[in-house]
C-alpha cells in the first residue's frame, strides 16, 4: 500500500536488521529507550553496549559499530528483556540476527568477543555431519582452538569427571537418516537468507 | 496417558540422570512416552547465530516426524524435558505459524528431505508442565511414599521454560511457581526463591568463562543465603553449570559452596520410594547424598512461634494476587 | 406530489479535489445524463462551503425552485450540517439536502484522474437517486427536567454538584463510598503548589454536604436507567448504614467502642486499621458512621451491640434492623464521574510487591505522609519504627507497557516528584527516581521539576528492571536493590535502597463496563469511557443527557478533573436552561397496520425503546428513545417498521446509483498499480 | 475466467456511521491510497444491514461486499454490530449456498481510528475479489443453457389485456 | 364466437402439481355458481380442450385465465405467451406462478444435475441406457420437437405481464372464492377490479396476526427440526426453536399449519414493500439469536453464533422454499465445473 505517512528513515541498516529476523514483526521501531532491556539483562556488566544502545545505534545506521559490538555475543538468551519489553520488541532474536549479520560482514573478530562464533561452529560442525550435538568434542575443539591450556585443565578435570560418571561419550552419535538431514540443511543454506 | 517425547542431546548423556528418573517416575504416574524416531540436536542456543533458516530447518525436521509419527494419536503432544529443546520446538512451532515466509521457507527445506510440517499440528509442551498440569499436584501428593520432610529446597526455574512470553507460557515468566507447588507436594520444604527464573549463565561458560561463573555464583550465594540445603531444577544445562563449575566458582571466588543440584524428577522418585540407582543419583559432582541425609520420617514440628508482630507494624499488602 | 427539482453541486475544495477529480467534467455530465433522475441544475465552484457558495444553492432553491439538494464535497462529518442550515435558510427543507464524499473518499486515496472522475460520478448517481427518496423532516424536540444525577462524590463530581447546584438547581450526587470525597481525600498534600488536600478539599466536601439544593446519597448504587435525555428515571441502591442518620451526631463513641479492628483496605489502602463500625476518617462528610457487617461481630455471630450500648443519642442511633432502601429519581441529565482505580502492582512480580515488605504503593505512601493516616504522616518502613535512609521511587508501574497498560498515567511523574521532595522533607534520605521520561507539563509543573532537583534528589532515567533482596555485592545485603540500566551512560547498575514507592498507575474502575452498559455508553479498548470527541467536546458521550467528568475518561490530575466537573455543569445548566433540546430526527416508527405482533424486535433494542402494545397487537417504538441505529428496520420480517433518513428506499436507490457506473468505464487498460 | 485481464472489481462497501465511515474519513485525511474499486454506503449503524441489501449489491453488478461496523464492544449503539455479525454469518451460510464464493462477502471490523488498516483491508479484499473473478450476477440468471429463453413468434407481440 | 354471453374462464397448469386445480374445486358447492356464471373454454384438467382451440381463439377471448405453475420449458414459456395473448386478465394462480414455489428449488442446482438425480440417480428410475431429456426425437412420422428443459425455473410474470396474484401452495378455498366474487361481480355488474398487479386472496399483515400461540420478546439459542421437539401446543413456534417462517410470509391463510404444530413454510410469500421474503427471514431469525454472555471475544462470539447456525441445515431452502425464482438472486451459481454448490 502506497502511504506518505512513511518516515523517513534512511537507513538501510534498519531495514535489514528487521527483514532478517524471523518470526512476525520484531517491533523494532517502537523502541521507546527505556533501558528495561539494559537493567535485565544478567551479562548486562560485561556488554560493551546494552541493547537499548545498539537499537539507538542501529536507528543511526551505525553498522560497523553495532557489528563490531561484543553485546550479541554476550546474549545468553535468558529472553529476559525480551518478556519485560514494555513494547513487545523480539530483543532475543534480534540479538541473533546482529549475530549472522556480524559473521557475514567479518566484523565479530574485532569485537571482545572474537572468539563466541567459533564455539557456535563447533556445535554446528557436529549437528551437521551427526545430527547431534557431541560436548566432548566440542568442548574440545573449542578450547583446543582459543584457549589451549583450559583445554587440558577441561580434560583433567570436568572432562574426566565427566567420563568417569558416564555423563560424557568418547564418540558422537549419528543419527540414522543423516542424508535425509543433510539435504534439508543444504537446501536451508541455499534458499539463504535468514528467513 | 501418552506422550510423544523428544529427549534431546543432553538427555542422552550429561544429563543421564534426567532420562532415568524421568523414565523412573513415568510407570507410577501412568505415563507413557514414545520417542520420537531418529530425531536430531535442536540446534540449542548456537544454530541461530549462524543461519537462521537451516536452524529453524533443523528444528522443523524434529516436528515433522512428530507430526508424521503421530506419537499419541490427534492430540500429537511433544514432551521435552530440556528447556532448551523445549524452547526450540516450541518457539519454532509458533514462528512458523507467525510468519507465512518463514513458514514457507522451512516447508522448502524440509520438501528437501521428503518432509512437510504445518505449524500447530504438534502442541509442544515441557516434561514438568504436563506433570503439574496433566497429572496435578494432588495425584503426585498421593502418590509420596517417602515424604522430603525437613530438605529446604530451592526450586530453580532458569530461563527458557517460561519464556518468552511472546509464546504462551504454562506459568508466569517472572516468578513462576509451578516448581515451588510440586516440590512442596512431595513434602520438602521450600525456599521461595528470588533468583529461581534468573540466567545460569548458558553456553557462556564456553565463550566468556568469568561471565559465566559470575552468573553461577549469584545463584548459589542466593541459594546459600536462604539456607537452601539443594538447588533443584528442570534443566541440563543449568543443573550441568551450577553443579559442574561450582567448584570453579568456589575457587575463583574464594567461596566454599557445597549445594547439590538435582532434578526435580530425581526428587520426585526418591519421595515415590523408587530406588536412588534408578535415579541416576551419584552422577552430581557436588554429592547430594548428605543433605539427603537430612531428610526425617516426621515434619519437624515447627519451631517458628507464630510470633505476634510489634503493635507498630504496617499491615503487609492486601492487593489480590494475580490469578 | 411534487416532481423532484435536484441540484448537484460539485466542490473544487481548492484543488483538493479538483487536483484529483475532473470537476467539471462531473457537474456538466451531472447536469445531463442525471436530468432523467430530476436533476435540474448542476454546478461546480471552488468553495462550496464558502459564503459565495452557499449563496449559490440558495439562489438556485429560489429562482430554479429546487426541492432536493446534494453536494458533491468533503464528508458529510464535516459540512452536512452547513450545508443543510443553508438549505434551511432558503426555505428548504434541511433533510433534503444529501451530501456526496468525494474528496476523503475520492480525490485524497486516488491518485488516477480519470478513474476518480468515473467514481465520483458513481458516487453522485447514488446521491442523486438517494435524495429523490428522501422525506422532509422536523427535529424531534423534548423537554429537560431540571434536576441532575451525579455519580461519584470525588472531586470532579463534587465540583460539578456545587456548580449546579449554586446555579439554583437540584442535584442527587450518588457515592458509593461511606463518605465523599473520593481519592484526593486520602492524599496529604497536592502537586505543584503542596497544598494540603484536606485543606482545599474539606470546605468542598462540606458545602457539597450541606447544600439544600444537593441530595447526598452515600453506600448508594445505581441499579437501573431509565428513559432518555430529559426525563431518566434512575433507580438507586442505597445500602444499609446500620445508623440512623437522624439521629446520629457524629461523636464517634460508637467507633471508640467497637473492639473489632480490621485493616482497611479501602481508605487508607490497606496500610492502616479501622473498626467495624468506622468513618474513614473524622471530617468525613457525611459524619455518620457505618457498619460493615463482614466483620462486625453482632452479625457474624449475633452478639456483642457494644456500639448500641454506648450510643448516647436519644433515641439509639444504632439499627441493625436497616434494610437497604430503593430510591426512584427523575433527572434530566446525568455526570459520570466514578474515577479510578489504583493499578494493582502484584502483577508484576519483579517489582516484588507484596513479597517484599518495604516496597509500597503510591496509594499507600500517600496515607504514610497523611497526617490522619496510619503513621501519623511519618515515613517509616513496614516496621512501623524505622525511618528509611534511601528511597527508590520507580515511575510508570503498570503504564506505558503493552503487557498491561499501553497508556501513560499522567500523574505519575509528579506525583513522583512529590513524594521525592516529602521523602527529602520527612526524614533526609537519599533520593533516587527511576523514571523513562520525564512529563510535567503544564502550569508551574516544571519548576516543581527543577526545586525538587535543587533538593538534591538523584534522577536516572531508566525504567527498574527489577527490585529484589537477593544481595549479590557487599554493600546490598540487608537492603532492597534496584536493577535498572542508566540509559544516560549505558550501563547497568544496582542501586542498594530501604524503600521503594511504585508509583502505580491509574485504571479504569473494575466495573466501568457494566456502568457504561447501564448507562448506554461505551468504554475505548482500554477501558475508559468515550467521549464524543476527543478534543472538541470531551465531556459528553455519544448518548444525549449523559456526561463524564474526571478519572472515568481518563487518567488525569486534580485540576483537569475539577475543570472537567464545572465544564460538564456549565453544559447541564445550559440544557437545563434552553427548558428543551432538538434532536436529529433519525428514527424507527412502526407502521403499525402492518405489524402482526411476532415480536422478533422487542428484544433487540439496547435503548428499550421498543415496547409491546398487548391490546392492539402491535408493538410501538418511543421516538424520544430511539437513537435512530435502525436495527429493528433491517430486522422487521414484515417490513413493518421504517426508518427515517435511512429508510430501505434511500439505501437501496443509492446503491442503484453507485452501481450505475462500472469502474473502468473509460478506455484505459489497467488502472493505477496500487501495490498490496 | 474470461475477461480476467481488464477485469476490475466492484466492490460495495456498506459502512457505520460511527466508526468504519469515520476510518475511511481518516484514511482520506491521511491521504492514504487505496483502489477506487470501493464505493461506500453509509448506514447509522451496522445493526442497519438488512441482508437484502446485499443480495442487491450482489444481483446489480458487485463482485464483492464490504460489511463494516465497530470492534465488538465498542458499538455506538452498545450490541447492535453484534446483530450484524448474526445476520453476517447466517448470510454468508446461504450465499455459499447460492454459489456465491464467501471471500466476496467480508466483515471489518474498523474503528474510528483506523483509517490505515480501513485501507489495507480494503486493498486486501479488491485483490481477492479481483483474483475470484466477476461475478456477473445478470449473466448466471439469464443463462438458459445456450436456449433462447423467448420463443420467437409469440415474443414479437407485444399484449395488452 | 361469444355464444352464451357469459364470461369466459380458462385454468392452465405449467411446472405445478395439480393441487392448485384440486384446490378450485376445493370450493365445494361455490363451484355450481362458478360453471353458472362463466363459461369454460380451457382447462385441460376438467374439460377436453386442444391447443387449436385456443389458438383459435380471438386475442382477449378469454375474460379471466387462472394460470398456475412455473415455467420450466420452453413449452411452459409458450402456453404463457399464448394465454397472455387471449385472455383479458390473467392470474398468476398459487405459489408456483406468483414466485416459483417446489420446482424453482431447482435453481439451487443446475439442469445436469436436476437431470442426474431424476433420470438416472433416483432409486426408481429404471433408465439403464441413461437417456436423458431430448430437444428432437424421431417417429415414423418424422422428427417431433420436444420442449426445451431451462436452467432457471421463472415465475409467470418473468415472462409476461400479470394482472393478479393469488398466492398459496394451494391458495385456500375462502380466498379463492372470495377473488372470484370481485371478478363475478367486476363481469357481471361493472363493480370496479383492484389495481393491476395487486395481490389478491391474502392479507398485508403476517401470519403471525391470524396465529393464536401465545408470543413473547424472542431470543433463540437454537433451532429444532419439527421432528427433533415435541413443542408446547400454545406457545409460538419460533420461540420454541422451530423455524416458522410465519413472521415473513403473508397472511390469510388462517395461520393453519402453525395452529396444527407445524411451522410455516412461507407459501403466501414476502409481505408488501418486502422483496426478497428469505433475505427478511433470514434477518429476522438471526437478529435474535442468543448466545449467552460471551463477552466481547471475537472469536468465541463467532464460534457459538456458527454453533447456533448449524442448527439451520439448509438456510436457502428453507428461506426460499416458495419464492426462490422471485428472490433477488433467482438462483444459485453454476461454478467451473459445472455442479452447483449447493448440498
Amino acid at each position: 500500500m502506497e502511504t506518505n505517512l512513511q518516515t523517513s528513515r534512511t537507513p538501510t541498516f534498519y531495514d535489514e536488521v528487521i527483514r532478517d529476523t524471523p518470526g512476525g514483526d520484531p517491533n523494532l521501531e517502537m523502541c521507546i529507550q527505556c533501558g528495561t532491556c539494559g537493567g535485565s539483562c544478567p551479562s548486562g556488566a560485561d556488554m560493551d553496549h546494552t541493547p537499548r544502545n545498539l537499537f539507538a545505534m542501529i536507528n543511526a545506521g551505525m553498522k560497523e559499530d553495532v557489528l563490531r559490538s561484543n553485546s550479541p555475543w554476550y546474549c545468553v538468551s535468558c529472553y529476559y528483556c525480551m518478556v519485560r519489553c514494555p513494547q513487545e520488541i523480539h530483543i532475543t532474536d534480534i540479538m541473533y540476527t546482529l549475530k549472522r549479520m556480524a559473521i557475514k560482514e567479518g566484523l565479530y573478530r574485532e569485537s571482545s568477543a572474537s572468539e563466541a562464533p567459533g564455539f557456535s561452529e563447533t556445535f554446528i560442525h557436529y549437528v551437521e555431519n551427526y545430527g547431534r550435538s557431541f560436548e566432548l568434542g566440542l568442548a574440545t575443539w573449542h578450547h583446543l582452538r582459543y584457549h589451549p591450556i583450559n583445554a587440558i585443565r577441561m580434560a583433567s578435570t570436568m572432562g574426566l569427571e565427566l567420563l568417569r560418571k558416564g555423563r560424557m561419550d568418547l564418540t558422537p552419535t549419528r543419527i540414522k537418516n543423516m542424508p535425509q538431514l543433510k539435504k534439508i540443511l543444504k537446501k536451508a543454506k541455499a534458499i539463504g537468507g535468514t528467513t | 496417558m501418552k506422550y510423544g517425547y523428544y529427549p534431546g542431546c543432553s538427555l542422552e548423556r550429561n544429563a543421564i540422570a534426567y532420562q532415568q528418573s524421568t523414565m523412573a517416575i513415568a510407570k507410577p504416574l501412568g505415563i507413557e512416552f514414545i520417542e520420537v524416531e531418529d530425531w536430531n540436536c535442536c540446534g540449542a542456543t548456537e544454530y541461530f547465530a549462524i543461519d537462521a533458516l537451516a536452524a529453524y530447518a533443523l528444528v522443523g525436521r524434529n516436528l515433522a516426524l512428530a507430526s508424521q509419527q503421530k506419537l499419541n494419536g490427534d492430540r500429537n503432544q511433544l514432551v521435552a524435558p530440556c528447556s532448551a529443546c523445549f524452547l526450540n520446538l516450541y518457539k519454532t512451532d509458533h514462528y512458523m505459524a507467525e510468519d507465512n515466509k518463514l513458514n514457507a521457507n522451512v516447508n522448502e527445506a524440509l520438501a528437501a528431505g521428503g518432509l512437510h510440517y504445518d505449524p500447530g499440528t504438534v502442541k509442544v509442551r515441557h516434561l514438568l508442565d504436563i506433570i503439574v498440569n496433566d497429572i496435578g499436584y494432588e495425584a503426585i501428593a498421593e502418590r509420596v511414599t517417602k515424604p522430603l520432610f525437613n530438605l529446604r529446597v530451592a526450586p530453580y526455574y532458569g530461563c527458557m521454560i517460561v519464556r518468552p512470553a511472546s509464546i504462551e507460557s504454562f506459568d508466569n515468566p517472572e516468578y513462576p511457581t509451578s516448581l515451588d507447588k510440586l516440590t512442596h507436594s512431595l513434602g520438602a520444604e521450600v525456599v521461595d526463591f528470588p533468583l529461581k527464573a534468573h540466567c545460569c549463565g548458558g553456553h557462556m561458560t564456553q565463550i566468556s568463562e568469568n561471565t559465566a561463573l559470575e552468573l553461577i555464583r549469584r545463584l548459589l550465594k542466593n541459594a546459600a543465603d536462604y539456607d537452601a540445603d539443594m538447588i533443584v531444577t528442570l534443566c541440563p544445562m543449568c543443573q550441568l553449570n551450577l553443579d559442574a563449575y561450582q567448584e570453579n566458582v568456589n575457587k575463583h571466588f574464594g567461596t566454599n559452596f557445597h549445594i547439590p543440584v538435582l532434578y526435580f524428577t530425581q526428587l520426585m522418585g526418591l519421595a515415590f520410594g523408587l530406588s536412588a540407582n534408578n535415579l541416576g543419583l551419584g552422577k552430581e559432582f557436588i554429592n547430594a547424598k548428605p543433605a539427603l541425609d537430612k531428610i526425617s520420617s516426621e515434619p519437624l514440628k515447627k519451631q517458628r512461634r507464630k510470633k505476634r508482630p510489634p503493635k507498630e507494624t504496617l499491615p503487609m499488602p492486601t492487593m489480590p494476587e494475580e490469578s | 406530489m411534487t416532481e423532484e427539482r435536484i441540484g448537484v453541486y460539485v466542490c473544487h475544495c481548492g484543488t483538493n479535489i479538483a487536483g484529483t477529480v475532473d470537476v467539471e467534467e462531473v457537474s456538466k455530465w451531472a447536469g445531463e445524463k442525471l436530468k432523467k433522475d430530476g436533476v435540474v441544475v448542476s454546478r461546480d465552484y471552488k468553495f462550496m462551503c464558502s459564503s459565495l457558495g452557499q449563496e449559490l444553492i440558495q439562489a438556485d432553491i429560489k429562482e430554479k425552485s429546487l426541492n432536493r439538494v446534494v453536494v458533491a464535497a468533503c464528508s458529510p462529518h464535516l459540512h452536512e450540517k452547513t450545508f443543510r442550515t443553508a438549505c434551511q435558510k432558503a426555505d428548504m427543507n434541511p433533510y433534503l439536502c444529501e451530501m456526496v464524499s468525494i474528496r476523503e473518499q475520492v480525490s485524497w486515496v486516488h491518485t488516477d484522474k480519470r478513474v476518480a472522475t468515473e467514481k465520483a460520478k458513481a458516487l453522485i448517481s447514488g446521491g442523486v437517486l438517494r435524495v429523490a427518496k428522501d422525506e422532509p423532516l422536523e427535529a424531534i424536540h423534548v423537554p429537560i427536567n431540571p434536576a441532575t444525577l451525579i455519580v461519584g462524590a470525588g472531586i470532579a463530581g463534587i465540583q460539578a454538584a456545587l456548580e449546579i447546584a449554586d446555579s439554583g438547581f437540584p442535584v442527587y450526587l450518588v457515592e458509593r463510598d461511606s463518605s465523599i470525597g473520593g481519592h484526593m481525600a486520602q492524599f496529604d498534600k497536592t502537586f505543584p503548589t503542596l497544598d494540603c488536600a484536606a485543606c482545599i478539599l474539606t470546605p468542598k466536601m462540606v458545602d457539597a454536604g450541606d447544600h439544600p439544593n444537593i441530595t447526598l446519597l452515600t453506600l448508594s448504587e445505581i441499579e437501573q436507567v431509565d428513559g432518555y435525555v430529559g426525563n431518566f428515571t434512575v433507580t438507586i441502591r442505597k445500602g444499609a448504614r446500620y445508623v440512623k442518620e437522624d439521629v446520629c451526631t457524629g461523636c464517634g463513641i460508637c467507633i471508640e467502642k467497637c473492639p473489632i479492628k480490621v485493616i482497611d483496605t479501602n481508605f487508607e489502602a490497606g496500610l492502616g486499621y479501622r473498626k467495624a463500625i468506622y468513618r474513614n476518617f473524622p471530617q468525613a462528610i457525611p459524619k455518620y458512621p457505618a457498619i460493615d457487617t463482614e466483620h462486625c461481630t453482632y452479625f457474624l455471630h449475633g452478639k456483642c451491640k457494644a456500639c448500641q450500648l454506648f450510643c448516647p443519642t436519644q433515641p439509639n442511633s444504632i439499627d441493625f434492623e436497616q434494610q437497604d432502601e430503593v430510591i426512584r429519581i427523575e433527572v434530566g441529565n446525568i455526570i459520570l464521574a466514578t474515577g479510578y482505580d489504583l493499578f494493582n502492582s502484584r502483577r508484576i512480580p519483579q517489582y516484588g510487591y507484596g513479597r517484599l515488605a518495604n516496597v509500597f504503593t503510591s496509594l499507600e505512601f500517600e496515607r504514610m505522609c497523611n497526617a490522619a493516616g496510619p503513621t501519623e504522616g511519618r515515613v517509616f518502613l513496614r516496621d512501623g519504627i524505622t525511618q528509611p535512609k534511601t528511597v527508590g521511587i520507580i515511575h510508570c508501574v503498570g503504564s506505558r507497557d503493552k503487557h498491561y497498560n499501553n497508556y501513560c498515567s499522567v500523574i505519575c511523574c509528579m506525583q513522583s516528584l512529590k513524594f521525592a521532595h516529602l521523602v527529602k522533607e520527612r526524614t533526609g534520605a537519599e533520593v533516587y527516581e527511576f523514571y523513562i521520561d520525564m512529563r510535567t507539563a503544564f502550569k508551574d509543573y516544571d519548576e516543581f521539576y527543577q526545586r525538587v532537583l535543587q533538593e538534591g534528589v538523584n534522577f536516572i532515567r531508566g525504567r527498574v528492571a527489577e527490585a529484589t533482596d537477593a544481595a549479590r555485592l557487599p554493600g546490598e545485603e540487608g537492603k532492597l536493590i534496584i536493577q535498572a540500566e542508566d540509559t544516560l551512560i549505558g550501563k547497568q547498575r544496582r542501586i542498594p535502597v530501604d524503600m521503594v514507592i511504585l508509583s502505580a498507575g491509574l485504571e479504569p474502575r473494575a466495573d466501568s463496563e457494566e456502568v457504561a452498559k447501564k448507562f448506554g455508553i461505551s468504554c475505548s479498548s482500554n477501558g475508559f469511557f468515550i467521549e464524543k470527541h476527543p478534543k472538541l467536546d470531551p465531556i459528553s458521550t455519544l448518548t444525549e443527557g449523559i456526561f463524564i467528568a474526571g478519572a472515568c475518561q481518563g487518567p488525569k490530575d486534580i485540576p483537569a478533573s475539577v475543570t472537567q466537573g464545572a465544564a460538564a455543569a456549565a453544559r447541564v445548566l445550559g440544557r437545563i436552561q434552553s427548558k428543551e433540546l432538538a434532536l436529529e430526527p433519525i428514527r424507527a416508527s412502526v407502521i403499525e397496520e402492518r405489524c402482526s405482533g411476532c415480536r422478533i424486535c422487542n428484544d433487540l433494542c439496547p435503548f428499550n425503546a421498543i415496547t409491546f402494545n398487548e391490546e392492539l397487537n402491535v408493538t410501538n417504538i418511543n421516538q424520544a428513545l430511539c437513537q435512530g441505529c435502525g436495527t429493528c428496520v433491517a430486522a422487521c420480517p414484515s417490513g413493518a417498521i421504517s426508518g427515517t433518513q435511512f429508510s430501505d428506499e434511500q439505501i437501496l436507490a443509492q446503491l442503484d446509483g453507485i452501481l450505475s457506473l462500472p469502474i473502468n468505464s473509460g478506455k484505459v487498460k489497467t488502472l493505477e498499480s496500487v501495490p498490496a | 475466467m474470461t475477461d480476467q485481464t481488464n477485469f476490475e472489481p466492484m466492490v460495495v462497501g456498506f459502512t457505520c456511521n460511527w466508526c468504519s465511515y469515520r476510518a475511511a474519513d481518516l484514511a482520506g485525511m491521511s491521504r492514504i491510497k487505496y483502489p477506487p474499486n470501493i464505493r461506500l454506503i453509509r448506514l447509522m449503524c451496522s445493526g442497519r444491514l438488512d441482508p437484502t441489501f446485499v443480495l442487491k449489491a450482489f444481483e446489480g453488478g458487485a463482485d464483492g461486499v464490504l460489511i463494516s461496523g465497530c470492534h465488538p464492544g465498542e458499538c455506538h449503539y452498545l450490541e447492535q454490530n453484534y446483530k450484524m455479525l448474526k445476520r453476517f454469518l447466517l448470510l454468508r451460510k446461504m450465499l455459499i449456498q447460492m454459489g456465491i464464493e464467501p471471500d466476496r462477502l467480508k466483515l471489518l471490523w474498523a474503528s474510528a481510528a483506523e483509517g490505515a488498516r480501513f485501507a489495507e483491508e480494503v486493498t486486501k479484499m479488491v485483490e481477492t475479489v479481483r483474483s475470484l473473478g466477476p461475478l456477473n450476477w445478470s449473466k448466471v440468471v439469464d443463462s438458459n443453457g445456450g436456449h433462447a429463453t423467448v420463443i420467437p413468434v409469440l415474443a414479437k407481440e407485444e399484449v395488452t389485456a | 364466437m361469444n355464444d352464451n354471453g357469459k364470461p369466459k374462464l380458462a385454468m392452465y397448469w405449467c411446472a405445478s402439481c395439480g393441487g392448485c386445480e384440486i384446490s378450485v374445486l376445493n370450493i365445494h358447492e361455490h363451484i355450481l355458481d362458478v360453471d353458472a356464471v362463466f363459461d369454460i373454454v380451457f382447462f385441460p384438467c376438467i374439460a377436453d380442450f386442444k391447443l387449436q382451440d385456443v389458438q383459435g381463439y380471438p386475442d382477449g377471448y378469454i375474460d379471466v385465465c387462472l394460470f398456475n405453475g412455473a415455467i420450466r420449458n420452453s413449452e411452459n414459456e409458450e402456453m404463457a405467451h399464448l394465454l397472455r395473448k387471449k385472455s383479458k386478465i390473467l392470474v398468476a394462480y398459487g405459489s408456483c406462478s406468483y414466485e416459483g414455489c417446489i420446482p424453482a428449488l431447482s435453481n439451487l442446482t443446475s439442469k445436469e444435475a436436476t437431470f442426474q438425480t431424476v433420470y438416472i440417480d433416483n432409486p426408481t428410475i429404471d433408465n439403464p441406457d441413461g437417456i436423458l431429456p431430448q430437444t428432437m426425437t424421431k417417429v415414423p412420422e418424422g422428427e417431433l420437437e420436444l420442449p426445451f428443459f431451462y436452467n432457471t425455473v421463472k415465475s409467470l410474470d418473468q415472462v409476461v405481464e400479470v394482472d393478479y396474484y393469488l398466492p398459496g401452495c394451494p391458495p385456500e378455498p375462502p380466498q379463492i372464492w372470495a377473488v372470484l366474487e370481485v371478478v363475478i361481480a367486476a363481469l357481471t355488474q361493472g363493480a370496479p377490479l383492484p389495481p393491476k398487479g395487486s395481490i389478491v386472496g391474502a392479507k398485508d399483515v403476517a401470519v403471525c396476526e391470524e396465529c393464536p400461540r401465545e408470543k413473547h420478546e424472542k431470543t433463540i439459542a437454537r433451532f429444532y427440526r419439527p421432528y427433533e421437539i415435541n413443542p408446547d401446543p400454545d406457545l409460538c413456534l419460533l420461540e420454541q426453536g422451530i423455524i416458522c417462517m410465519g413472521i415473513a410470509t403473508r397472511g390469510g391463510c388462517g395461520a393453519l399449519c402453525p395452529q396444527v404444530g407445524m411451522g410455516c413454510r412461507g407459501c403466501y410469500g414476502p409481505l408488501p414493500g418486502v422483496e426478497d421474503q428469505g433475505a427478511k427471514m433470514l434477518s429476522a431469525i438471526a437478529s435474535v439469536i442468543d448466545v449467552g454472555d460471551v463477552g466481547d471475544d471475537e472469536k468465541l462470539l463467532e464460534q457459538k453464533i456458527e454453533e447456533v447456525i448449524a442448527t439451520i441445515p439448509d438456510p436457502a431452502g428453507t428461506f426460499y422454499r416458495f419464492s426462490m425464482a422471485h428472490s433477488i438472486l433467482q438462483r444459485t451459481r453454476i461454478s467451473e465445473n459445472g455442479k452447483g454448490d449447493s448440498e
